[in-house]
């Protein structure tokens, strides 16, 4: 935006910066970033005020595509610049832009640490279960089996779920969206924006190249319906066909299970109400089974704590401080 | 180490110094003993400089050579550069302190040691064979052996303190027999006492009357001549308020005072790591406001966080030891790429890998210019002395702020540690460098440059309709958007080359030591300016004609030393590593330059430089 | 050991090597150094085949001290390192020293993946809630208000709990003990040394020098009954003087709740069976609050997982592979 | 870059040889294209050179200047070691693809177009402003014009491919006529793609019909004389069994023989990063046992576990990019400091921080020899050619085991992809070196050392009897226990150092080409051989007193290097980057070398190196 215009109601395109996007044809990153664009034009961010910060990636490119300060750092670092920032100016709306690689293999211990300090920003996931940039290999949430250039005979790995490392973690805000319900991951990205803590947000995002076709199992149109549940505060947690079926914890607490309301009405007294502050639930549907379960969508757990930027507004005050004082402190001599 | 330290010592004519060593447990309280001292020399306004010596171990079982403390004050009448070769008095608290430093005392030394220690027990523990005090191994040297033990808890047995505590004052009574060997009173140490306890407490009580107890027991021992001429005379340096000050206190309040004078917050990112860590503990100290710290999770991270700080429009500083800055060097190249101030501390330990970490060294020296990938130039400052860290950390933000760029500051442990008498600055008389960050301007372009510093603006988030994006990726030369151009890398390149460069502009400041012409010339950098300025000094009284530079910035390196070296007919360079400096200094400046070099994690000894030096005027080598 | 002794019955000080044992006096490594020695000589191990492993630290020291290979690294890595070794010699017996700024600060990327990777090693974690080595200052693992050089007004940080980002990382053995509770540290060991798998146990510590104390409200002879728990697989979780206190989950299953069956016998059907493979209650057992609630100690999940190492063993047989036709497939020509 | 190419070339009498350059989008298979014509020209027996670029975008959209992807081969009599500075023929498949390579076509250069691709739209994506074919931006060019697409849709229609599998057989056209105008015919390429897809396979029949169609065209079109005698002759190398191959299988194939070689077990223990993953995953494809990877979960976690490997008795190798090798450096100190044999491979890339991730540099040579903490020497080679990849790999497994150390080989982003022709090996031939781990034995000192190498033994976990413990804290000299001693780390810091220097005895490979005395002596590492050579080569044949070394050991540096250039004028240092050898070596070796440089990212022209290294002779600058 040039500088002396000044537009009363900004438009999402208002937040694309003059840059070319390159992404590959059909990448989920695409819809992705329009959502991000939607999301600052509906809760109208100040562009001068936002800035993205990355780490290396296909996703970690975004920050250049917006029109607000944007800040593309090193493969995995992207929080700790992130903590920098805001300890150094706590007003600026931080975003942090990173892949599945990015976060959760390099960046694993930065990703655990801004999540326990509850650094006040966003993190945007952009999970394809691969490493995109670097041309396909097996990334930490590639399945096991995944086969790529590194485990041609398949991945022997078990993949780690970012919410659930989130969880234990300390985060006080997870959620989930996925890049083919943009509908859903625009609200759920408006309330990351408005929760003063660290909020993250994993999006499953399609890598056409290198691993096409990874969430079809629940984004296809025609299972869509059946295979996720769009989690909200305080309702009864129900999906499927005319809200038919419903999430219950078994009677051993160790997963959730589906009840089919079709069936019996009655088993409408299992189903859990969605109880966002509920760390122990928010831990199972981080770990439901794709391939019998439905995907949790939405946010799965918000608490309020402390930030870590708080701490450090009272001290970012002045410079008459009392340096001169402190020198002379302690045993001094005259000649 | 050719030339035994007494022969020479008896052909140099040299202003009076004394050199005392306090050594025992870790828990003997010998750092502070040694504090004390340093503290009555200062008062008087006498040279000196210190060296206290850690174990490494947190807190090793008594007794053992591996847990002994020991710290070293050297002072005397003029220039007092160095803490001493050897000590002319060594107060040992136990046989393992003896054992451990008995070979750093001069012939004809002064040993003080408490006798109820030479336990066989104590003896054994120290792994001695038998009694060092009877088999004839300190031949050669006087020995004051005192019941220290028994005789601090007689004195002190009124206050009916416990055994083990009433163990603790055994350090003020060595330190009153120290304090009547120099002729003062206790006056000194009884007010900073009470300063410390209060005055009523009874541990204020005991430990007076151990040091009182000390220092009368000297008065009835028979004291050899020598040692007794070693009055501490009163020599009057400038006036003003004085303190004493370690380089890690140095560094901290350096970094105050140029954020203060730059208008600026700071943020010190570190991870804990010896020696570097009481840089942090100080900073968070003081708890000045817009001085902050943060504790990062590792070394990565912090200097990353350090490079937000500056990106968000404070000072960044990260500060770390050898295994903290190789983790770092990615992130600074980042730093390089995107020219935003930062400042990154390096205080040196010895060795590779995790060496000897309590230990000082100066083998970081071409890491610091060259360990990065790619071509990615800054500029590397060195102090040379516990105050001189406070002008060299403003330098450090001035040059940082100015050039756009990470400065590195080599420090190492021995400066850390080291404390030397300062003379308290007005602060309201160093010049302010307030930082102009970019305002709002029309088609603004996030890498065009100062003409005259190569500097790019420093615009940062907040700033209306400079909304702009920075990262590692190659940039365009001035709108900073990816470029693959072959042509914009080479140029950008250059550009950033040729901003550090520039850099040498700043630096007028090349202090020559000696004549402008002669036999040698010697070029030193950091914390060996001590003993090379010794030697030096010695040297030419004795009509040497040698010369001294300590070199404080070491990149760039400034094309005017190849002028100055030219006139002398050896250069040599004195350096705590392999060989580092000197190889810099051989391209383009000095390519015939010497090289004398010490890697053992010690500082170097006066009388080994004299030695040497003296070798290489005669022989050439 | 000489190189011709073959002692035919290994005793505890057999595994001590002769280097002087080097921590503060009465620091608790001492007493978790005489149960891993005793460890190794209850299941007879074989020195020439056990491999210690550590980061940097005080209690990284350990290594030194045993009688067997030592490797005492670099900060943080130990896990890395010890992923080197087993996958070229996968019948070695590895154990992981470390602490807890070694492990979950510097080293938390590691931690997690190792653990997610399940290679067959032991892991253990020394946590002082403080950075013994280097003189003092807070840990990710210190209490919030924990005052140290760096946070002289306490620390404003949440804890990490070891145990739980394990969990979440996808360990296959979570266990913990107390350097006070030897009689119970040293099975717990033996378990975990039996484990295929990577083995986590987290002990705590006292550090008498930075941190002395810290758990001195669980420790303390005089309540450790009551405020210690000794996890059984199958057994019902009960504690305290006569067994009269019980673990239950509680209404929302949010967190876990004491039951006093002294007052009312009947609330034994609250009390939960320890299940060892049951992910949920592991979750809610290494979260319990220490200031109202027992904490849990023994194996607190245990289940069987493909490990990294066995994936490599097949691999590493033979250097009489077929290279020369390798290079000659596909395209050549011959002159 | 002075000179203009046609004009020198009119002075200088040279081999024939000539460069096709293929350019499209990247979908477009032209790096299979060029791939096809470079094994047509390697089964003459003909010298070849390839550069192939990738655009940067994984896959950028179709049409743009910035996802176009190219391949360059360059073929002809005698000596070929560099790609070619300029392109004889250009096909460009779209507007994109003329644009970004036309100022690559030499004066009176061919190029071939799609003229189809030529629409209003595809001109504008392309970002030109008018149609490039009619504004006489191509005057002085000769141009084949034709509509390949709808040509190639003719001769395929009746294999039913849809129109957009249809245009994917374009190459194959293009390739068609390409061959033609070489006189070679197509037999060979439809053997290979009846092996691809299968003699029956539609695709197979519809590239046929391609690349007939591509042939017969040719035949009907007009086409300069000039380009016309470009025939490809027969010349007969060494007779064999011939392959072409990459930097990267190169160092694959190396890593693998090597390990063969010394009856070790190798773990390549990585990290995915541009440029360096292709060597992982050719390991991991050939599946050979007793070879294998690992994939971490960062590049420090990759360089420990490789170290972990080594410590168990594996071969360790580590592999990465500028990043990942900046984030190694403490994890290389700590290897070097318990002395174990590792392999780390740096693919260098250019630029400082992320930088030109796909582009080659030769700018982390100071890093490779100084980027740690501490005094941590270790040895850095450099392999100068694809085929010498395999050389390379094989001699720094021989001394990392011999001599217990880490060796770091520099290979470069060009060196990766490039190819040549390669003939393969008979490993039966190729000597074995096992290792000998340490056995049992009495009085075992882990630090003991092998009076030849200073190589201390390598006794592995599962060994009786020989339990010990290493760690990064420095250590005694002998018994591998930590050490605090002075004395001792002053002496084991010079036994490591000494180690380094001599691996020196292992570097009996000084290879001069030209005379031993004369004008220049020009110094190259790395994958700067092929222009170096080239430039050399011609202006011998011109008379110029000129010599060649390519160092493939820059870490030691051999003394007798100094020797040689005293026999010569001037020294000249050619390498990518700002003048980092060329440092090194002014260091006690040849204190006035000069230096070229250049950091575009893009290798040396040929043309331009003769001006340069002309001028030197001439001005002496
Ligand atoms: C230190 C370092 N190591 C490795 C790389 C190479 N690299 C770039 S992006 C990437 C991973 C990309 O995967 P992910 O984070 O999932 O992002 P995606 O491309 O899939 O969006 C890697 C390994 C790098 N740039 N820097
Ligand atoms: C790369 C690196 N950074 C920092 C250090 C300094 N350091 C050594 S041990 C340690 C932390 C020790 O804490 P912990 O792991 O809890 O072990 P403890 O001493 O408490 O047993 C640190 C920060 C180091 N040796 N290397
Ligand atoms: S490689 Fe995958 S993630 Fe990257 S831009 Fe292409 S489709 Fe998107
Ligand atoms: S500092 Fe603490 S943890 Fe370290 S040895 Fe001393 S008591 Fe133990
Ligand atoms: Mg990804
Ligand atoms: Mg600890």
């Amino acid at each position: 935006m040039g500088i002396n215009e000044k537009p009363s109601q900004l438009k999402p395109a208002d937040y694309a910066s003059d840059q070319e996007v390159r992404w590959c044809p059909g990448c989920g990153d695409y819809a992705i970033l329009n959502a991000v664009r939607k999301t600052l034009a509906d809760n109208q961010s100040d562009t001068k005020n936002t800035v993205f910060v990355s780490g290396i990636g296909c996703a970690s490119r975004l920050p250049y595509y917006m029109a607000t300060y944007g800040f593309h750092t090193i493969h995995g670092r992207a929080p700790a610049f992130a903590t920098g920032i805001k300890i150094t100016n706590p007003e600026l709306d931080v975003w942090i832009i990173t892949g599945d690689g990015d976060s959760l293999s390099i960046g694993g211990n930065h990703f655990i640490h801004v999540l326990r300090r509850n650094l006040n920003c966003q993190i945007l996931l952009f999970n394809n279960e691969i490493y995109g940039l670097t041309k396909g290999q097996a990334s930490p949430t590639s399945r096991t089996g995944t086969v790529s250039p590194t485990t041609l005979n398949g991945s022997v790995e078990s993949p780690v779920s970012a919410c659930e490392l989130a969880l234990s973690s300390g985060a006080t805000f997870v959620a989930r969206g996925v890049d083919t319900a943009i509908k859903q991951l625009v609200p759920t990205l408006s309330e990351a924006q408005k929760h003063i803590g660290t909020s993250l947000v994993e999006i499953y995002q399609n890598c056409i190249v290198y691993n096409d076709d990874v969430f079809k199992s629940f984004t296809d149109k025609s299972v869509a319906i059946e295979k996720q549940i769009h989690l909200e505060d305080g309702k009864p947690m129900l999906f499927g066909e005319d809200n038919s079926k419903g999430l219950a914890i078994n009677s051993n607490y160790s997963a959730l299970e589906t009840v089919d309301l079709s069936k019996n009405q009655e088993h409408i007294t299992r189903v859990l109400i969605h109880d966002i502050k509920n760390k122990t639930i928010a831990y199972l549907l981080s770990q439901m089974d794709q391939s019998t379960m439905p995907v949790a969508l939405g946010i799965i757990y918000r608490i309020k704590k402390p930030t870590l930027d708080s701490n450090y507004i009272n001290k970012l005050k002045t410079h008459k401080n009392n340096l001169s004082k402190i020198m002379k402190k302690g045993q001094t001599w005259t000649i | 180490m050719d030339g035994s330290p007494s022969k020479i010592n008896n052909n140099i004519e040299e202003d009076w110094s004394t050199t005392v060593r306090f050594a025992g447990d870790s828990g003997d309280g010998m750092q502070l003993t040694g504090g004390r001292l340093t503290f009555e020399a200062a008062i008087t306004g006498m040279g000196l400089a210190t060296f206290p010596d850690y174990p490494a171990e947190i807190r090793a079982p008594a007794g053992t050579t591996y847990g002994v403390s020991s710290f070293q004050v050297r002072f005397g009448e003029g220039l007092i550069a160095s803490s001493g070769d050897h000590a002319d008095i060594l107060v040992a608290m136990n046989p393992a302190a003896l054992k451990v430093n008995i070979k750093e005392v001069i012939p004809g030394g002064l040993i003080i040691i408490d006798s109820s220690s030479f336990s066989d027990r104590g003896i054994k523990k120290a792994g001695y064979k038998d009694n060092p005090l009877e088999n004839n191994s300190l031949a050669g040297l006087q020995l004051i052996s005192a019941d220290i033990s028994h005789l601090t808890l007689e004195a002190i047995k009124e206050f009916g303190l416990g055994k083990k505590d009433g163990l603790r004052c055994r350090n003020m009574w060595a330190l009153g027999l120290i304090l009547w060997l120099f002729s003062k009173s206790t006056k000194e140490t009884i007010k900073w006492l009470e300063n410390k306890f209060g005055k009523d407490n009874v541990l204020t009580k005991a430990n007076v009357a151990a040091l009182n107890a000390g220092h009368h027991h000297a008065e009835i021992t028979e004291i050899s001549e020598d040692i007794l001429r070693k009055v501490i005379p009163n020599v009057k340096p400038v006036p003003g308020k004085w303190r004493a000050i370690t380089g890690a206190e140095s560094l901290a309040f350096g970094l105050a005072t140029g954020a203060n004078k730059a208008k600026l917050n700071m943020t010190l990112c570190s991870y804990p790591i010896t020696p570097a860590s009481p840089i942090m503990h100080y900073l968070a100290n003081y708890e000045l406001e817009g001085i902050n710290i943060y504790q990062a999770e590792d070394e990565i991270a912090a200097c990353c966080a350090a490079i937000g700080v500056s990106y968000a429009g404070g000072l960044g500083v990260t500060s770390s030891s050898g295994p903290g800055i190789s983790l770092k060097a990615e992130a600074i190249g980042l730093a390089v790429s995107i020219e935003l101030p930062l400042i990154i501390i390096n205080s040196q330990r010895a060795g590779p890998s995790t060496g000897l970490p309590t230990r000082a060294e100066q083998s970081d020296l071409m890491q610091a210019v060259y360990g990065r990938h790619g071509e990615a130039p800054l500029v590397v400052l060195a102090p040379k002395s516990p105050s001189h860290c406070f002008e060299i950390a403003q330098k450090a933000i001035l040059i940082a702020i100015k050039y756009m760029t990470p400065v590195m500051i080599l420090s190492d442990a021995y400066l850390t540690n080291a404390s030397e008498p300062w003379l308290i600055p007005n602060l309201s008389k160093i010049k302010e460098f307030p930082v102009s960050f970019g305002k709002t301007q029309e088609n603004f372009m996030p890498f065009e440059r100062d003409s005259n510093t190569l500097a790019r603006k420093w615009v940062i988030p907040g700033t209306k309709g400079m909304e702009h994006r920075i990262g590692g990726l190659e940039k365009d030369s001035l709108t900073g958007n990816i470029s693959y151009d072959p042509e914009n890398h080479a140029k950008i390149t250059a550009l950033r080359y040729q901003k550090i460069q520039n850099v040498k502009k700043e630096l007028n400041d090349i202090i020559i030591t000696g004549p402008k012409k002669g036999e040698i010339l010697i070029i030193g950098w950091g914390s060996t300016n001590g003993p090379i300025s010794e030697a030096q000094n010695t040297l030419s009284k004795n009509g040497m004609k040698i010369a001294h530079i300590q070199l404080s910035c070491l990149w760039p390196l400034t094309e005017n030393l190849k002028t100055i070296a030219s006139q002398f007919k050896h250069v040599v360079v004195v350096e705590m590593n392999n060989g580092q400096l000197v190889n810099l200094l051989k391209v383009d400046i000095t390519p015939n330059a010497k090289s004398i070099t010490q890697v053992s994690g010690k500082p170097f000894r006066v009388l080994d430089l004299i030695a040497k030096f003296t070798a290489i005027k005669q022989l050439g080598k």
